[in-house]
């Protein structure tokens, strides 16, 4: 039963993020008065991206690559979907912090190989941004634990099923507010999709990358956002001991994000990190406060 | 979906694939950028097909020369051309690229496209509507079908003929051949 | 009211107005810099245009400076816009002038175009290169004794098909 | 910090036409840009001197692919200069109208590229409908959906069909009432504001001695509109205000286009009430030996981005000597852009350059 947890979980991971995409698609579509795409169309494009001969740019090229997809995978073993949580007792919330630098890691590894100046700019960009919302995310996380007196993410969501979901319980209402205004650039959508903003640098990163190489760079994406979704759900939103009602969960948080992404322009970098260190970081401290004076 | 096209995902998947996820990179050389933006916009909405333009080549697999190419262009056409990964296909819009359409006396613009790089189709017009890009299109999912969007292949053999026409109307290229030239190995 | 003005300050200065709108002005090619100060002091200090004419029979080229006043529709009393078409000719062969960019920094991409289409070398230009062109032609193509036809037929129609191209 | 050379261009994503720029980057700031211009050069100029003055109206509106109508108008007012043909009063007003039409359209599409660089795809859709709409007007006017030549030397090549009145009405009211649901997301968002704010800025001066025109010299307070200083058509029949701002950035330029919006959809509204019944257009000579008399003539008009102006020569031949075109995007795009890029941050080259609306073809011609 275990292993085939281990197997199936990052699978499901990859699906549920590929269906999130192509939703994603679909429902853009639809709020610019348009019929859209097929929800299947990422799986296509990946078959397609798959079937093409691309051109290798370097040894630290594909290991980067393959190291960042590999990162957000491991990530998923720990994140409890409803009761499938394979590893989630081993390790926790540590580990998690850990394990989300690599994504953006071996992604700056890899591209920085390409030697595009486009990539360069955009892989600064992805470092900037991941600093921007490290901030107040480690704050509410800290904010979790010293509330909760734990760091393992089964224990997290197990005690929110007693006591109702941590945003709506009085000392976490802050950090909850907190995570909620920086979730918007841990999903990398607008306003804060610097990072592969196509008219301005190209698609950053992906400058570069073709066929089967942006193949893997579409499901390091597509986990990205599954992850961004499923961690706040299980620490805010109560998790679920359902799968069901999880995925359920997860699909509101991702319409909220959407509908962020629909009206909004893109931010300069330099303007989303002076937001991200100024409101968000500043109620999440306060929220963090206010869990060490009222907390036990 | 109806059942044949099932029937046709399961047969070969990776085809189909070819067919319903084309990238594009719009190479808005001309008039024909005009009509590009409705087409990907609201009212005729390409995006249904899988159509989607994208930001450089190395992503692309549709290579959209949109209207008449100034000698200065087809310099980056062919760049482009040869940095978009395999398979892959062009559509030429317009009557320029076809013979020169109203530019035939300019010195500026090359009058056949098909000279310099392999064209799998073309839509003629001046410009052409929304409407037909996609019987374009269309037409070029049928090609692809038959095996027959071969412009790829058709470079291939054909490069040294190729390179000798760039060379020819440009001057001697700055970048080295992308497959090897007959007589020189 | 202008017209006397340039009449009196420039000796070899002709002038026509025949169309609404349109002072014509014609002088030597050395006192083009002169008239433009004067022309840019009176207030007319928008230039819209630097276009140049081949005339062949003559064997020379015509510079054409059009100028109108933005700042002065305020000033009362000028109700008429006029706009300036001061004119000069240069010879053909070896066609030399001074650049105008320090009167009229617009001028700068208007006589590069024209350095590259009818070889009008600008002394004092800081960036006489290539502005629009890809290829070196050997008559400026704009020059009316460069034939569009001919050199399609020689350049463009010179390229052979590639082989196995009629396929389709 | 290391100096990057970065290739912006020549083929780029909300990019209209080819237009490359060289950019000496140090970090995220902009040390110098030059404009390398000349992708779609054909040689107009050069073109229309081999064939006959009729024969020259599908290579003129080709310059714009955006706006082809102001072309148009302006070779027409060139040859009526030259030629001295009169204009019936009923044609000016159309003509009126159909370019008032043409500049919503226009704007439109600027607005398209504008919101697409900013990387806001609704509003962008949304202008790009709507452009539609205003296109399906000129194609039941004209059967051509972007290219006309439907104005010609002594008025316009036909009558408003039955009923278009009233679908020009309608069209401007469905447009008009979506006017809220921009504001809301588009020019009131306040993210547009932290974009578009001190971007680019070009002061007076600047504008002046570069050769800015239109909404660049609008945007710094000065109400310099050729519609009203130097009238043609029928813009001198009808009152109408000409949108300033005073800040001179690139906010401040595109509040001027969706001003100038408004203000084109009232004035066209007011002309189609004053239109007068009559002819549309004189007779001109047999077009095939038409030959026109010696002389010169410098017309200009208002397009939707600036002035446009136009030097024709004849000698008295069936073609044109020489005609140049003095088009907006030139100045704008080679020597203010350049000017404006200056100090920038990179992530601003897009904005800046579409909120000046430079136009590739317009440069090359």
């Amino acid at each position: 039963m275990h292993i085939i947890e281990l197997i199936f979980s990052p699978l499901l991971a990859l699906l549920i993020g590929v269906f999130f995409l192509g939703l994603a698609r679909k429902v853009m579509a639809r709020i610019q008065w348009r019929y859209g795409p097929p929800v299947t169309q990422p799986l296509i494009d990946i078959i397609r991206l798959l079937s093409q001969k691309s051109a290798s740019h370097g040894v630290a090229f594909n290991i980067g690559l393959v190291m960042s997809l590999a990162g957000s995978l491991v990530i998923t073993l720990f994140l409890p979907f409803g009761k499938i949580a394979p590893m989630s007792n081993s390790g926790g919330m540590l580990v998690i912090l850990y394990l989300m630098l690599i994504g953006p890691l071996g992604m700056a590894i890899s591209s920085g190989e390409s030697a595009n100046p486009n990539a360069s700019i955009g892989i600064s960009r992805k470092l900037l941004l991941a600093m921007g919302y490290e901030l107040p995310f480690l704050l509410v996380v800290l904010a979790l634990m010293t509330a909760y007196n734990t760091t393992s993410i089964t224990e997290i969501v197990s005690l929110q099923r007693d006591t109702g979901w941590s945003m709506f319980t009085f000392p976490l209402v802050l950090s909850g507010i907190a995570y909620l205004l920086i979730l918007p650039a841990m999903l990398g959508v607008r306003p804060f999709e610097v990072v592969n903003a196509p008219q301005e640098i190209s698609s950053g990163p992906l400058v570069e990358y073709g066929g089967p190489y942006l193949a893997l760079a579409t499901l390091q994406h597509a986990l990205a956002f599954f992850i961004g979704i499923s961690l706040f759900v299980n620490l805010m939103w109560g998790g679920a001991a359902n799968p069901v009602i999880f995925f359920l969960k997860m699909l509101v948080v991702f319409f909220l994000g959407i509908f962020v992404n629909a009206v909004f322009p893109r931010l300069r970098i330099d303007q989303a990190i002076r937001y991200l260190w100024r409101w968000p970081s500043l109620i999440a401290f306060a929220g963090l406060i206010l869990v060490c004076v009222t907390g036990s | 979906m109806d059942r044949n096209q099932l029937k046709k995902w399961f047969q070969n998947p990776v085809k189909m694939a070819h067919k319903y996820s084309l990238h594009v990179v719009y190479f808005c050389t001309g008039c024909g950028i005009i009509e590009i933006p409705p087409s990907i916009t609201a009212r005729w909405d390409a995006e249904r097909f899988g159509i989607i333009p994208v930001a450089t080549p190395r992503q692309a697999s549709l290579f959209i020369i949109a209207g008449y190419v100034s000698l200065k262009t087809l310099r980056s056409i062919i760049r482009t051309y040869e940095q978009m990964p395999e398979p892959k296909f062009t559509v030429s819009l317009g009557s320029c690229p076809i013979n020169g359409g109203m530019y035939y006396d300019s010195y500026n613009t090359i009058k056949h496209l098909e000279k310099y790089i392999p064209v799998d189709g073309m839509i003629a017009g001046c410009m052409p509507r929304p409407e037909a890009i996609f019987v374009g299109v269309t037409h070029l999912w049928t090609l692809i079908d038959k095996d027959m969007a071969d412009g790829y292949k058709r470079y291939r053999s054909n490069y040294s003929a190729y390179r000798a026409n760039q060379e020819k109307i440009l001057g001697k290229l700055e970048w080295p051949p992308l497959f090897p030239i007959h007589g020189e190995e | 009211m202008l017209k006397q003005e340039l009449e009196t300050t420039f000796d070899n200065i002709t002038i026509r107005m025949e169309k609404k709108n349109q002072l014509e002005l014609s002088i030597t090619k050395d006192g083009i810099m002169s008239v433009l100060s004067f022309l840019k002091n009176k207030g007319y200090d928008h230039l819209h245009v630097i276009s140049c004419v081949d005339w062949i029979d003559d064997k020379q080229l015509e510079l054409v400076y059009i100028l109108s006043a933005y700042m002065k529709q305020d000033v009362p009393g000028e109700t008429e816009q006029l706009n300036i078409l001061l004119k000069t000719r240069i010879g053909r062969d070896d066609p030399k002038y001074i650049t105008s960019i320090a009167l009229f920094p617009a001028a700068e991409p208007y006589e590069r175009e024209i350095h590259e289409m009818f070889g009008v070398d600008f002394l004092g230009h800081p960036r006489l290169t290539p502005l629009l062109l890809e290829r070196d032609y050997d008559i400026p193509p704009f020059r009316k004794d460069f034939d569009t036809k001919q050199y399609v037929d020689d350049v463009f129609g010179s390229v052979p098909s590639v082989e196995g191209e009629d396929k389709n | 910090m290391r100096e990057l050379e970065l290739y912006y261009g020549p083929q780029h994503l909300g990019m209209v036409g080819n237009f490359s720029l060289t950019l000496q980057v140090e970090g995220d700031k902009i040390l110098k840009a030059s404009a390398n211009p000349g992708y779609l050069h054909r040689g107009f100029e050069k073109l229309m001197e081999k064939r006959s003055w009729i024969k020259n109206f599908p290579m003129v509106c080709r310059i714009n692919v955006i706006e082809p109508d102001s072309m148009e108008m302006i070779y027409s007012m060139g040859v009526e200069k030259l030629a001295g043909i009169e204009v019936p009063e009923r044609a000016h007003f159309i003509r009126s109208i159909f370019l008032e039409l043409a500049r919503v359209g226009s704007h439109l599409f600027g607005l398209w590229a504008y919101a697409n660089m900013l990387g806001f795809d609704t509003v962008a859709q949304w202008a790009m409908y709507h452009r539609d709409l205003v296109l399906d007007l000129f194609e039941e006017l004209t059967g051509g959906r972007v290219y006309h030549i439907y104005i010609w030397p002594g008025g316009v090549r036909r009558d408003f069909p039955e009923g278009f009145k009233d679908k020009i009405v309608k069209t401007l009211h469905t447009i008009g009432g979506c006017v809220p649901d921009y504001d809301s997301t588009f020019f009131n968002n306040r993210l547009f504001y932290e974009r578009a704010c001190n971007v680019g800025k070009v002061s007076r001066a600047e504008a002046m001695e570069m050769g800015g025109v239109g909404q660049v010299i609008r945007a710094t307070g000065m109400a310099y509109d050729i519609r009203k200083v130097e009238p043609y058509a029928a813009y001198d029949r009808v009152p109408w205000n000409v949108p300033t701002r005073k800040e001179g950035d690139a906010f401040s330029r595109i509040w001027i286009v969706r001003d100038e919006m408004i203000e084109s959809v009232h004035m066209i509204f007011k002309l189609l009430d004053e239109m007068p019944e009559g002819n549309v257009y004189n007779r001109i000579p047999n077009p095939f030996k038409w030959r026109i008399p010696e002389g010169e003539a410098y017309v200009r008009c208002e397009s939707s981005r600036g002035e446009l102006g136009l030097y024709m020569v004849s000698d008295g031949g069936k073609e044109p000597y020489r005609a140049h075109f003095r088009t907006p995007s030139y100045s704008h795009g080679l020597t203010v852009l350049e000017k404006a890029l200056e100090g920038a941050n990179i992530s601003d080259v897009g904005n800046i350059m579409m909120s000046l609306y430079v136009v590739a073809p317009e440069i090359d011609r």
